[in-house]
């Protein structure tokens, strides 16, 4: 165990992925002096500055993956996956069963995401809804750094393409570069458990998370809030001062949306009978949409409520951080179903 | 790598003309479904780029792509048997032919144009760092010199300094635009401007393709950067088996052609549009399409590659019946071994 | 009134809007020759052909409508939107909030859409739940003729970004081009009613269909099926196979996702207290799961299931065809919902 | 169109200069959120080339988007509102400086590198149909130039014969990266080889930039086609404010930098991974990026392009000094009525 920032943590497994296995490359752009331990360490044959072509990159990378190697792609920011969408919706995601399950495609895609820090409404996106709506894609979403080293360590063994989205506001690094810039002038509201946090060493227990299982970050037996990412604490505190006003709360964070962890939602549901979903993507079509479903194929009918955007991210900070599911939306949400 | 001699690419270009016939004849009796997108008129390239091929290079196509796989080595009956969407077939009968793949051969097509770019400079990339000597091949349209993906490919590859050759297929066609009509410049420039070695060549003329893509592949074998092979060729059976534009300009006094023209002149004489001369203009253009079609190079005439190969063998005294011979009866008999258990519908 | 075809339908809709609007463009690839009439009609000032640049005429068509022009974008299949997503997404979905509401972006995206005729899984996708998923975009999908011709008008004259989908099962044109190709020995599962009917003429009584309204095909009381395209067509027939088992079916065609016409779902499943979605979209993170958010939302709990795409659509006819939402499919989901 | 005297273009400089140093300090209070590309450096792109425009032409932004806006006129008042985030902004405070527009001026401005390059084309199109002699603009980075859709644009812009001219800005940086690192061949020749005529401009001389753009554009308007101007400059303030490349190689010893190194180090060192000289090879690469943007030309440096102006003007006799205290006021001013009514919390 160490103690390590989210980014750190994502690095870190990496890093620990490309010692272990010489068939990981990465590429991006600028990323010799993002990552510049894994350039330093691996050297130029495997860490690959890439020009402004998402398009190219990506697809290439699928190439690669199909040819034997597994790159790890960067892109700067899941908004930008809208220039490079193809690679991922009918080319990585489309092998496997186009080979009728002969031929994978083990390519972990990493972008930052989510808002929070002002920065408008082409680059505060999630768009994990969409990405997770393809088959053949694995999309997960870590919300501590220890899920964050697990889930990339998972990815990194796993044999399809995978989408691990690193939200900004968890992510120190992110939030310096992107947000900060140095100042002491701006403040953000960062969930510390999110931020950093004890990470175990590879080949330790929990060192690797698997996909498509939710962790239960709070119990409770009034209101399943169901989230990922920033929303899980946003929804810790909500069920904090929930509790305060004796609404009992159950946090399920479900850090893969691809595949879904439908028993853990189920069987708290089972027990509340009531669902707050916490999302930072667009409400409408989304993951809020197919908690809803999973509930009532379930035969489950909760009370359901959705606390997620409802259209693009506005600038002005008062009205993004309005526009976010934030604790007070939450609680509100949560009490109406109590109601 | 060795060259070829003529008899064996006229050889293959044989098979891939047959392969092609094959699935035209399952095709028309409804044993194939979807767009069918015959590559007949690219046998040279096929060939003469194909047969340079080593075990360990990688080959992406596009939606036209039995040529190259039929060149490449992979198995026929499988080929079928997936077209004919069987679970025994490549691919489980889950791809078809726009998405034909085999690991074995490190070969995937894909209906998305311009993908093939990407893919490839994937493979060369893979190529470079596991399998030393080893390239990655793209197959592309001149229309999907067009595409975002594609032109990017032409950057990141020498960014890359990647072992990477791509063989723009110029057709001269994108369904029924025109190649020129919608592309600007001249496509080796463009990628000379990238500082993409080029070379081009006439794809009537196999061993003219054979002779150009080795140069290149043996450049790009040795770690010194990307290379384009421009080959022109003719677009024999139209875009697709059943392509309108094909059947329209070969019967203009047929019910779909009249039919067509009918809707176009009642629509170029309503009311409310553009001027009498933008109105003749489209016309004109139309009828100048529809000509170019009809003109273009059909099976067996004197511009059709196989024919070119088989008179140049046939000069060179080679076997040409046997081969012919050989040939057919290989691809009767992967027809008939793949059709094996089928119950015909139309039988 | 007069019959058409599903796709003449639209032709007919631009055709009508572009003689009364000359700020109408239309563009894609091969248009001269795909849509003939236009290019005689209004020339190759009005009739652009493109190359095969889908983000570059996408994107300039978002441009061209901020600038005056109120273009027609045509791509050959809606799959292929996965290389020109930016464009929608980032650009002509988000211009009205960027302006705060001064500027607007009136395009029009058609593209053909959906299988059933044996063409792969690159080329039979539908995509509308990705496309739904995006604030500021209109997204719409007719299942008649007359719709076609009623919400194409309404897109043509509205002031934001419309995908309009043409289901190519729906679309004679299409499916004689993609599927069929001239040959007797083919045969396809096409809804007589989707592919021909009555269309009213410009300017009569329903030559406009509003966005966001749904349409109810069909009446009933035990359970609501929700579906747009060719779904509705399959509905309609489990409806009637239901109906003589003693199950009555309401049919709901939704014509519209974006806005989506809640009311109207809301109000037959609190007849019917049973929904089940008929989606030929994929089944995650879709319309399904919205639907079922929709009656959560409501305090209804409906009995729930949903017949969508599950995987890649494979190629082979038979497996397609098993694939789809279809009619047996229907009948089992409903009848499961009854016992 | 008139071409504009040096000391109004030197004016327009120092407007957009001055309006970045405004905003910086807004920036550094905490006033303005997210990231802050500030267009120091490009102040002589931008004002030879949009004192050329017309009412009708359509400007199409990037990221980097003050300095333009500031000299097409677009009102300063409501531009600072809007990055203060207040509602009544340029755009109601939903945008931010990423993506300001003003409907009126036909100028947006868009973070998707790359995608000025279609809009513009789209500003084009539409200037050709409804305002006949108007013209679309693109600004775009050097690194804009390798995006699918930048690319692609090349192409379309001459399929179409649009009146569009493309203002590549090459600072020779995208972010931390090297344009030529990732770049292949010259950007001038890739769009020679698209058919694009093309100019090149020193972004240190403004009257040498409002010559090219001048000439281009009217060829623009004349309905020529597309047109490329190529303009170097330097990129005085980094890739954003706050740039960690630019922090750390300006105090290569402080404790930012430091820690990188330590971290960089320490990794290097790690058993597994490249041999010694890769390892060598990405730290001589790093080191050599970091000095290159330790030598980047700085404020008031002899190759910034406001103080080349500066002098000239002076040479020419101008009222540099006079300009100078208005250009001042005018910014004051704005920025003080851009603060009225918000709480300023680092009062
Ligand atoms: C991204 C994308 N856009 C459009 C299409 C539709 N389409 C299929 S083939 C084709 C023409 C391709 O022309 P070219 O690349 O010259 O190949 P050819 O068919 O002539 O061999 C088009 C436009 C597609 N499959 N993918
Ligand atoms: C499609 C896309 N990819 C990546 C980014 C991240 N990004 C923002 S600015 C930038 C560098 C742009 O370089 P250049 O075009 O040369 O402009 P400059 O910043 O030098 O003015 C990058 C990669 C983005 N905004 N959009
Ligand atoms: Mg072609
Ligand atoms: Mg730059």
């Amino acid at each position: 165990m160490r103690e390590l920032t989210f980014g750190e943590a994502i690095d870190k497994a990496i890093e620990d992925a490309m010692a272990r296995d010489a068939s990981i490359v990465l590429c991006g752009e600028d990323v010799p002096l993002l990552r510049p331990a894994l350039y330093a360490r691996f050297g130029a044959d495997r860490v690959l500055a890439a020009p402004i072509s998402e398009a190219a990159f990506l697809g290439a990378a699928a190439g690669a993956a199909m040819a034997g190697l597994r790159p790890v792609v960067e892109l700067y920011m899941v908004d930008f996956v809208a220039v490079a969408l193809d690679a991922l919706l009918n080319h990585a995601a489309k092998l496997a069963s186009f080979s009728d399950g002969d031929w994978s495609c083990p390519l972990l895609l990493r972008a930052p995401c989510g808002g929070g820090y002002g920065d408008g409404g082409q680059h505060g996106q999630t768009l994990w809804g969409m990405l997770a709506s393809i088959p053949g894609l694995t999309v997960v979403v870590p919300s501590t750094p220890a899920d964050a080293y697990g889930l990339t360590t998972t990815a990194l063994a796993h044999d399809g393409p995978v989408v691990l989205l690193e939200p900004k506001l968890l992510s120190a690094e992110w939030l310096e570069f992107l947000g900060r810039g140095g100042r002491e002038t701006m403040t953000f509201d960062v969930p510390a458990e999110g931020a950093r946090g004890a990470v175990a060493q590879a080949g330790e227990d929990g060192a690797a998370v698997p996909f498509g299982a939710a962790a239960v970050r709070r119990a409770g037996s009034d209101v399943t809030i169901c989230s990922l990412a920033v929303g899980v604490h946003r929804a810790l505190q909500a069920a904090e001062r929930l509790g305060a006003e004796g609404v009992s709360c159950e946090v399920i964070d479900l850090r893969s949306l691809r595949p879904l962890d439908v028993e853990t939602v189920v069987a708290s549901l089972r027990k509340t009978g009531r669902l707050v979903v916490v999302d930072e993507d667009y409400r409408e079509y989304g993951l809020s949409g197919e908690l809803a479903a999973v509930a009532l194929e379930a035969k489950l009918t909760p009370r359901f409520a959705r606390v997620c955007v409802e259209d693009t991210l506005p600038y002005a900070r008062e009205r993004e951080l309005a526009a976010l599911p934030n604790v007070a939306r939450i609680c509100s949400a949560a009490s109406a179903l109590m109601a | 790598m060795q060259t070829h001699g003529l008899a064996e690419l006229y050889r293959q270009m044989g098979r891939a003309r047959a392969f092609e016939l094959a699935v035209e004849r399952l095709w028309r009796r409804g044993l194939i479904s979807g767009e069918m997108h015959l590559g007949t008129g690219e046998e040279a390239v096929a060939a003469g780029v194909v047969t340079q091929l080593r075990a360990g290079d990688g080959l992406a196509l596009t939606h036209r792509c039995s040529p190259a796989l039929v060149v490449r080595g992979v198995p026929l009956v499988p080929m079928l048997r997936e077209m004919l969407g069987q679970s025994d077939g490549l691919c489980g009968g889950r791809a078809g032919h726009m998405h034909l793949s085999s690991r074995e051969h490190l070969v995937a097509c894909s209906g998305i144009v311009g993908a093939s770019l990407p893919r490839a400079a994937g493979f060369a990339l893979a190529a470079k760092r596991l399998r030393e000597g080893a390239v990655g091949v793209a197959f592309a349209g001149d229309g999907a010199m067009n595409q975002g993906m594609a032109l990017e490919t032409l950057n990141l590859a020498v960014a890359w300094s990647l072992p990477l050759l791509v063989v723009c297929i110029d057709n001269g066609w994108a369904i029924t635009t025109r190649a020129g009509s919608v592309t600007a410049g001249e496509l080796g420039a463009r990628a000379e401007a990238f500082g993409w070695t080029v070379a081009r060549a006439d794809g009537l003329e196999v061993e003219e393709v054979q002779r150009a893509a080795s140069e290149l592949l043996a450049r790009c074998r040795k770690g010194k950067g990307p290379a384009l092979l421009h080959v022109t060729c003719p677009r024999i059976d139209g875009h697709f088996l059943g392509d309108p534009l094909l059947e329209q300009s070969r019967h203009l006094t047929g019910s779909a052609a009249k039919q067509t023209l009918g809707r176009v002149m009642s629509a170029a004489v309503s009311s409310g549009g553009g001027g009498a001369l933008q109105r003749a203009a489209s016309m004109v253009k139309m009828v100048g399409t529809m000509a170019k079609a009809r003109r273009e190079t059909g099976r067996g005439d004197r511009k059709d590659p196989l024919r070119v190969a088989h008179q140049a063998v046939k000069r060179a005294g080679g076997a040409v019946d046997v081969i012919d011979a050989e040939v057919e009866a290989e691809i009767a008999s992967a027809v008939e071994r793949a059709l094996a258990g089928i119950e015909v519908r139309d039988a």
